[in-house]
């Protein structure tokens, strides 16, 4: 008898308790309970008064059986009447729940159809997902400065309360796009164009994790969304649109340039960047890899991720700088990229060395046969530590 | 424990495991002889397994002496499919094959009848129980084998002659059939024999019509289009395509979620997509990746939707899934095809190579409308 | 049927099951032909434009046909109600999850 | 005994004429009579009887819950820390993949069906199933397709695409081992189990009925596995169709969830919950009905609101069918499909919430014994009240939009499924044990047992919903300290807290299969009848007689067993006694049917469903054995129409000289 | 095949015999199976990347003939019922044969315009439409077929008096499927070849 309360209790905990405690002691960055933006907001008010309602009737159902547990345990009682039920109980009992429901769904009704809408939107954002990281493509809206495309991965970056639509779609598998802090998660599916609206109150980075499966590296497949205020996404746009500035002649920076156009540039596209010849060097990723795809690393040291936001471009502290960073100096913080001091250079220096080892990839040439021969994910380039030197001075320098 | 039966099968079953091993060891692992022998070797295990669990229903102090061999067709058949196997090892893979069946099978026969025939005294008996054994196997093979090569016959007829007559001659021979078995129910005093006769002269001829029609090969106009490939022109002029653009489709039914609707309306063209509020002039599709896109004729005039895939294409890489890649891949354009008023069409198409890249830009346009071209622009 | 006349008729009408459904030979032979009409009608929409009835005619043609082999040839008509229950449900079944699935490829944007 | 009814020896030998050959060929025909030993090993294997298949049943599907159990344990391993090294991500894939498979359609799937094979005829007074020779097919399709979805961990790597198995992440190019095959193939091959048997059962249910059980007479597991059956019935061909494209993608280059062809991913998601949702109310029934016979015995009182019970699990069934797509709220429907079947699914709550009322006011007022079985049952209905509340917090369709996909998820559904449908289950166990054995489980260590899953399902699953609602992904292979969080609800704290639990329960669970062993050593029969039920299947021994019932009862109530044994009193309403269950079943014994026909064991069932394997392989490794395979099958489906469903005389034995029957002894 | 147990000789609770309900719920149970190929091909029909379009290589005056063959079958099936019913074993026989003489045909015909159509550039890899459309007229072509084995082997097996349980009911059964494989045809000859001009 003591044991079924205890159960009961239980009970409370598992469902409703979190209820109560969930709004103060946390500080999971994927906490779906704490809205930071309009949309989560809508669904956050949404969905407390649901689980608020749900932890009581369990509460209920748990007290009624603990009560019969403890009122009517055979204590040699005769055999009871042989009744059969009440059906004028059973109807109330029927209609109650289902009057509750009836008024949720009219809330849930609204919710919806306002969280669908496409026609206020203020900026444009291409999303493609592929096996196991996010493109991000600005297509061109002079409104916002971004005169030609810009294209980016493992952050997205966007204005804050400004209504941000993403148009989302994938290259290989379904991938699904989720901020719990600003909206709940929307499918990129392929072949289809799925829309998530998106909007942050105020500046900062909101973590999210891909969270449709899509196969080796789906655990490891994040995303980050980091709203800057107006006059920062401005600067942010002018900095992704300034022209390529190649690394000074003599320096191990140019020499890692010549490093990548050997090897990287196979797949990754650095927009600007000249072969020896003065043609412009163009990526072929739809020769090398299955997706079709590779990460832009035009700007890479203006992000703070890489490998499909599995790694940090920063070390620890700099990253808890920026992470923790207030409203006002968040953009400012942010804006400053990646320098060398700040550089996460261990992660960096083995994915160079060999990517599938720290991330599971399909890069075995044993098992291509179904892709033609093409990866999935990036391989290991067999570079001496010296390249490795070269590279990273070279990436620092794609700022 | 062990009697004839099980001994067979027995000494039939270490046979094949030797076999099974000597396959693996000499000639290769786990290929297609690897798994047949293995199954040859598991359905042997399994007989010895069932032969031995049943007992094999007789004691060897019966008397056997009296049981009668008939006559049997299946040492004969046995020696056909050891000649077709090696005709197969020095003319072709499928009399090989078939001949591999043919052994089999009448092996199994022989071993069953072999066996039945010592099974009891009685030679009804005897009968009855090979027919309890192989009959199950015998009456589907037999039909579907004769089914099958009527099927067969009738169909080569079909594709020998024209296609108006394909239509006439189904019917008639349906009707015949309808005819037929009407007659022999109203006259239920026919002989039976005439009735098989009827029926035999009838498979015959279907069978000998369909040697004839192998004889002759395919009706002009399907050589024709399996030849040169009729359906997959492309064409992406004003004009209309003799076999492409046979019937166009005047609906799409069931798409959503496009990357973008390229409207022609008034004789100009617009793309619509979802999250910008007014139609575009520009599009950017996801590089190497396919995107799809819905023309929409508003015209009067029939009017097709071309998109450019521009000058990497020629370079080589994968074509698109629209083209088939050969004589045409160097015009580097794909399209719908031609549809009227009010219809509307879909083009999936993968752009492999970014706009940079390209001599000239991507543009989605409509032969016959001058001056309005959709850019595709591929980051 | 006069398939029987040369038998010992009375032998055969002697050892005849109860026919539940009352339908006659000459009375499938109808049906068949009503069928076969229909087949022709819907194949006349292929040569003739029938304009905006083209689709719903073929439909309703469609029905007909379907409901008349199903309540004459497979005897539903006649039989226990509860087999038309069995059959109608999974038909029934079929048709609403299915259009209902079709549909959803439909909505938002086209 | 045979359970054929033939004439007896005696009868026969003095019908012989004087100077009959010693040699008769009938007796000879060893290979080509028909199975009809009563005992031994072979009675298993050709048996069409639906308690052996239903014990049979049950002992498959006990083999693979501990296979998934073992793989639960091993994930549970893996995330206990962060950067988890137990497994690699391939492997992890794959073993979340089986450990769904394996415990829908491996484990709750057939160990429904194995209670509803045995109990289903003895419930409604039935000697055995409509259909005795697809019975034993379905059993041994489900064996098949089980070791065929298996086979793969040993033939290149297990399915790794999700029990949900997403078109296109299950494409060649994307699964390349052949797991995804052999998944396909041994569900299909499993399929076939579920339909025959769902139109067996429907058959029997509707018409083998004892004389004077209407359908609203009928027990509430009967009904509840019709419903079941009902469902499976409609919903096995849409998985067959989905399967069949899936198959033909992979193996013969069909393009049905090619991208690049313009196919449309979502196709499949739909034909597999349209599939999937009705399997949830299939897995989740059968226990719902168990449930329903086990508190009104133990609570001496009739179930509350019977109709209310037996109507609302079929709306459950009818309801289920239009809301499927809430398993897709998040892959772009639109807002309009979205909307419609947000509000369906919320109107199946009312249903499954009516149940749950009725099990409380069931035992409401009335003579409650804790025994196991209601411990059990008691425990789902708090644990699945609990699952069910949670999932209406994700009825409302944006509130999902944050949760799908993430541990929230799993935590609702094993405390429907677990707490639900195996707690079920296992009441089910404690309750019919000494039916099906003659002999009662250790009630002391039932105790045991009982407590250590509940605490350690709630260990496990309890703080799955902390994790899903702090943002914790499902089928993530490994998760990491940097987005595990600080404070009370850190993921770090959590996931090693369920993974703790998860060991609780594996430990309560051993205790079970401990006290199997220790009551099958034990030499104490069971009584008659130990709890002082009320349905029929307890109007006979324990273990029940191959014909089930010497004579088919009466039946004249819901409860017919209880109202034999006791009667009210007129004016206090209280129940008295009025005669034993031994004097119950003496009264039937008394008028035992004196021809009862069973129908024979059968080669043919197991030859059928050992060609299915055999197909599928040839079919990923090499046609011609497929076509061997088809072959087998087209022998068997032959065999089979041309055997009469009882065997003829000559099929059995000639009483040898000596009083023995001749081949009852075998090397 | 159809089953029968002991249990068909005494009365059942409904009145109804065992096969003829399974046989049903079966049929019903086929619906949803053929219901989700015709979705798939209806989702899929318009969606050619490669090779021809419904319209370009549907042949019309083929298919009806094809379909009426069909229709056809189903009158002689009926009438083989019939005469099973009354104890016709000629009729049976003869019925039950032409039946499944017109079902090869119409298996010839269909075997006939696959050819055709693959050798017109529609291969079962070409594109969705001829993916979904091959498995749809594909799985109705081997119920046919599986349809035209029963129905000969059960002349064969009636021929030698072997038939186990009641032969009119057997042969009601086989009737039940072969009328269920028509109307099958019926949606798919309108939803398929007739409706997408």
């Amino acid at each position: 008898m003591m044991k079924s309360r205890r159960l009961a209790l239980r009970a409370l905990a598992a469902t409703g308790a979190a209820a109560f405690l969930g709004s103060c002691a946390t500080n999971a960055p994927q906490d779906t309970w704490q809205p930071k933006g309009p949309n989560a907001k809508m669904i956050d008010d949404l969905q407390q008064p649901v689980f608020a309602v749900a932890g009581i009737i369990g509460i209920i159902v748990a007290a009624a059986v603990g009560f019969a547990i403890w009122r009517y345990k055979d204590r040699g009682q005769p055999i009871p009447e042989q009744t059969h039920g009440k059906p004028a109980l059973e109807i109330t009992l029927t209609v109650i729940p289902a009057l509750i429901l009836a008024v949720v769904g009219v809330f849930t009704f609204r919710v919806i159809f306002d969280l669908a809408r496409t026609d206020d939107t203020q900026l444009v954002i291409n999303v493609t997902g592929q096996q196991w990281w996010w493109e991000y493509d600005y297509p061109v809206q002079n409104e916002w400065g971004i005169t030609q495309p810009i294209i980016s991965s493992g952050q997205l970056v966007m204005p804050v309360g400004t209504k941000v639509l993403l148009r989302e779609t994938s290259r290989d598998v379904i991938h699904s796009y989720w901020i719990p802090a600003l909206n709940g998660k929307r499918d990129a599916v392929p072949g289809r164009v799925h829309t998530l609206r998106l909007e942050a109150d105020a500046p900062g980075i909101y973590a999210g994790q891909c969270t449709e499966f899509c196969g080796l590296s789906h655990a490891n497949m994040r995303m980050e969304a980091v709203a800057l205020s107006n006059e920062d996404f401005a600067k942010w746009v002018a900095g992704q649109q300034a022209a390529y500035q190649p690394p000074a002649e003599g320096t191990l920076a140019k020499e890692g340039e010549s490093v990548f156009l050997n090897q990287c540039v196979r797949c990754h596209q650095v927009e600007g960047l000249k072969r020896a010849d003065g043609t412009l060097a163009i990526a072929a990723p739809d020769e090398n890899v299955w997706s079709g795809a590779a990460p832009n690393l035009t700007k890479l040291m203006s992000r703070n991720t890489f490998a499909g936001a599995m790694f940090n471009l920063l070390r620890d502290a700099c990253r808890d700088d920026v992470w923790r960073a207030d409203s006002a100096e968040f953009g400012a913080k942010y804006l400053a990229g990646v320098d060398e001091t700040c550089l996460n250079v261990n992660d960096l220096r083995a994915w160079l060395r060999n990517a599938p080892e720290v991330k599971p990839m399909y890069a075995n040439p044993a098992l291509l046969a179904d892709t033609n021969g093409k990866y999935r994910g990036m391989p290991n380039l067999g570079l001496s530590e010296s390249d490795i030197d070269k590279l990273v001075a070279y990436l620092l320098t794609l700022k | 424990m062990f009697k004839v039966g099980s001994k067979l099968f027995l000494g039939l079953s270490g046979f094949a495991s030797f076999n099974l091993v000597a396959y693996i060891i000499f000639v290769e692992r786990l290929a297609i002889g690897g798994v047949a022998l293995s199954m040859v070797l598991a359905a042997l295990v399994g007989l010895t397994a069932i032969v031995m669990l049943i007992n094999e229903g007789d004691s060897e102090s019966q008397p056997r002496d009296n049981a009668l061999t008939g006559a049997s067709l299946w040492p004969l058949m046995t020696v056909v499919g050891l000649m077709l196997l090696v005709l197969g090892l020095v003319v072709a893979q499928i009399y090989f094959v078939l001949g591999i069946v043919v052994v089999l099978a009448a092996l199994a026969e022989w071993l069953v009848q072999a066996w039945s025939e010592s099974a009891s005294d009685d030679p009804a008996h005897n009968e009855s129980a090979r027919q309890r054994l192989l009959h199950p196997i015998e009456f589907p093979v037999i039909a579907t084998l004769g089914l099958g090569v009527v099927i067969f016959s009738f169909s080569r007829v079909m594709l020998a002659i024209s296609k108006s007559a394909g239509a006439v001659v189904f019917m008639v021979v349906a009707s015949l059939v309808l005819l037929a078995g009407s007659w022999f129910a109203l006259r239920p005093a026919l002989k039976g024999a005439l009735v098989s006769a009827i029926c035999v002269v009838g498979a015959v001829g279907i069978v000998a019509g369909g040697i004839a029609g192998a004889g002759v090969g395919l009706r002009t106009d399907l050589a024709e289009a399996a030849e040169e490939g009729h359906y997959l022109h492309r064409e992406c002029g004003v004009e209309k395509s003799k076999y492409f653009d046979k019937k166009a489709m005047k609906t799409l039914s069931l798409r959503s979620n496009v990357t973008a609707i390229i409207e022609l309306r008034n004789g100009r063209l617009s793309a619509v997509m979802v999250g910008f509020g007014e139609p575009q002039q520009r599009v950017t599709a996801s590089r190497a990746n396919p995107v799809t896109f819905i023309f929409r004729n508003f015209d009067e005039a029939e009017r097709r939707m071309v998109a450019s895939l521009g000058s990497a294409m020629a370079a080589g890489a994968a074509a698109p899934e629209t083209t088939e890649g050969d004589s045409h891949a160097e015009k580097n354009e794909t399209c719908t095809q031609l549809i009227p008023q009010g219809a509307e069409q879909a083009l999936t198409v993968k752009y492999d190579k970014p706009s940079v890249a390209q001599d000239a830009p991507l543009t989605l346009t409509v032969p016959g409308v001058a001056g309005q071209a959709i850019e595709v622009f591929v980051p | 049927m006069t398939t029987e006349t040369a038998h010992d008729t009375t032998h055969q009408s002697a050892n005849v099951e109860p026919v539940e459904h009352g339908m006659s030979t000459r009375g499938y032979i109808v049906i068949a032909l009503i069928l076969a009409a229909i087949t022709a009608l819907e194949v006349s929409t292929y040569y003739v434009d029938f304009g905006p009835l083209f689709l719903p005619s073929l439909l309703i043609m469609m029905v007909i046909k379907f409901v008349m082999v199903v309540s004459y040839f497979m005897h539903l008509k006649f039989d226990n109600k509860l087999f038309s229950w069995l059959f109608y449900t999974g038909l029934f079944l079929a048709v609403g999850v299915y259009i209902t699935a079709l549909a959803t490829f439909q909505f938002f944007l086209r | 005994m045979a359970i054929i009814e033939r004439p007896a020896p005696g009868i026969i030998v003095p019908a012989l004429p004087a100077g009959t050959p010693a040699i008769t060929p009938s007796r000879t025909f060893g290979a080509l009579k028909r199975p009809v030993a009563s005992t031994g090993w072979k009675s298993w294997l050709f048996t069409v009887d639906h308690k052996k298949l239903g014990l049979m049943y049950g002992a498959t599907a006990m083999f693979f819950f501990i296979v998934g159990g073992l793989e639960a344990v091993l994930i549970r391993l893996q995330l206990a820390a962060p950067e988890g090294k137990v497994l690699n991500a391939d492997l992890y894939n794959q073993m979340f993949t089986m450990h769904a498979t394996t415990m829908v359609f491996l484990f709750v799937m057939p160990m429904a069906a194995g209670f509803a094979n045995y109990f289903v005829p003895l419930q409604i007074g039935a000697r055995d199933v409509a259909f005795p020779r697809i019975n034993a097919f379905g059993f041994w399709c489900l064996l098949a397709g089980g070791i065929v979805v298996n086979l793969a961990w040993f033939l290149g790597g297990a399915a790794d695409g999700g029990w949900f198995m997403y078109a296109p992440n299950s494409g060649p190019v994307f699964s390349p081992s052949r797991g995804v095959d052999f998944w396909t193939l041994g569900l299909q091959i499993a399929g076939i189990a579920s339909l025959t048997g769902a139109i067996n059962l429907i058959v029997t249910v509707l018409n083998m009925r004892a004389p004077g059980m209407t359908l609203m007479k009928m027990p509430v597991f009967t009904w509840l596995i019709t419903v079941v059956q009902f469902l499976l019935l409609f919903a096995i061909p849409v998985i067959t169709v989905a399967l069949f494209l899936l198959t033909f993608q992979r193996s013969f280059g069909a393009q049905f969830f090619d991208v690049a062809a313009g196919a449309d991913p979502l196709l499949w998601q739909h034909l597999f919950w349209i599939f999937g949702h009705p399997e949830v109310y299939v897995l989740i029934l059968p226990s719902f009905g168990i449930v329903s016979e086990v508190l009104p015995v133990f609570s001496r009182k009739p179930l509350f609101g019977y109709p209310f019970v037996v109507f609302s699990g079929a709306a459950i069934g009818f309801v289920g069918w239009g809301v499927w797509a809430h398993h897709m709220f998040a892959s772009g429907l639109g807002p309009v499909s979205v909307a419609v079947f947000s509000v369906a699914t919320m109107a199946i709550a009312v249903p499954t919430g009516v149940k749950i009322i009725n099990w409380t006011l069931t035992m409401w007022g009335g003579k409650l014994v804790f025994s196991t079985a209601m411990k059990f049952s008691v425990g789902l209905i708090v644990l699945f009240t609990i699952g069910g509340l949670s999932g209406v917090t994700h009825s409302v369709a944006p509130s999902d939009t944050q949760q799908t996909d993430t541990y929230y998820i799993v935590a609702h559904f094993h405390y429907v499924l677990f707490g639900g449908a195996i707690f079920g289950l296992f009441s089910g166990f404690y309750y019919w044990w000494p039916k099906m054995f003659g002999k009662m489980l250790n009630e002391r260590l039932g105790s045991w047992n009982f407590w250590f899953m509940v605490i350690g399902m709630n260990m496990t699953f309890g703080p799955m919903h902390i994790l899903g609602l702090q943002g914790q992904p499902r089928r993530m292979y490994q998760w990491t300290e940097a987005r595990a969080g600080e404070g009370f609800f850190n993921i770090a704290f959590w996931n090693l807290v369920a993974s703790i639990g998860s060991l609780v329960l594996t430990f309560g669970i051993l205790l079970f299969l401990i006290n199997i062993v220790i009551t099958a050593r034990s030499k104490v029969r069971a009584p008659l009848d130990p709890w002082n039920a009320r349905s029929l299947e307890w109007m006979t021994s324990s273990p029940p007689k191959e014909h089930n019932f010497d004579s088919i009862p009466h039946v004249h109530h819901l409860d017919e067993f209880f109202h034999r044994k006791y009667e009210e009193d007129p004016v206090t309403h209280t129940m008295r006694e009025v005669a034993t269950a031994e004097q119950v079943l003496a009264e039937l014994e008394r008028n035992a049917d004196t021809n009862i026909h069973m129908p024979s064991p059968s080669y043919w069932p197991l030859v059928l469903a050992a060609g299915l394997p055999i197909v599928s392989l040839g079919i990923l490794y090499s046609i011609p054995v497929a076509i061997a395979g088809g072959l087998v099958i087209l022998y068997a489906v032959y065999g089979w129409a041309l055997e009469p469903s009882v065997a003829v005389e000559g099929d059995y034995e000639e009483p040898s000289s000596n009083g023995h029957a001749v081949g009852t002894t075998h090397g | 095949m159809a089953e029968t147990t002991t249990h068909d000789a005494h009365a059942t609770s409904t009145g109804l015999s065992n096969v003829k309900l399974g046989m049903w719920l079966f049929l019903g149970s086929e619906c949803l199976l053929f219901g989700g190929l015709i979705s798939t091909y209806m989702l899929y029909r318009g969606r050619v990347s490669d090779g021809p379009t419904p319209e370009q290589i549907y042949d019309i005056p083929f298919t009806s003939v094809s379909s009426f063959v069909l229709l056809m079958s189903s009158l002689t099936m009926v009438l083989a019922v019939s005469a099973a019913h009354k104890r016709d074993d000629r009729g049976t026989n003869l019925w039950l044969t032409v039946t499944a003489l017109l079902g090869a045909t119409f298996v010839g015909g269909q075997v006939y315009e696959f050819t055709a159509f693959y050798n017109e550039g529609l291969g079962f890899t070409t594109s969705l439409f001829g993916s979904s459309f091959y498995t749809l007229t594909g799985f109705h072509g081997v119920h046919v077929t599986v349809g035209i084995i029963m129905l000969l082997a059960f002349v064969a097996i009636n021929k030698r008096s072997r038939v186990p349980g009641s032969k009119s009911e057997t042969v009601e059964m086989i009737g039940l499927y072969w009328h269920f494989v028509d109307i099958v045809w019926i949606i798919i000859f309108t939803l398929v070849y007739l409706i997408p001009v």
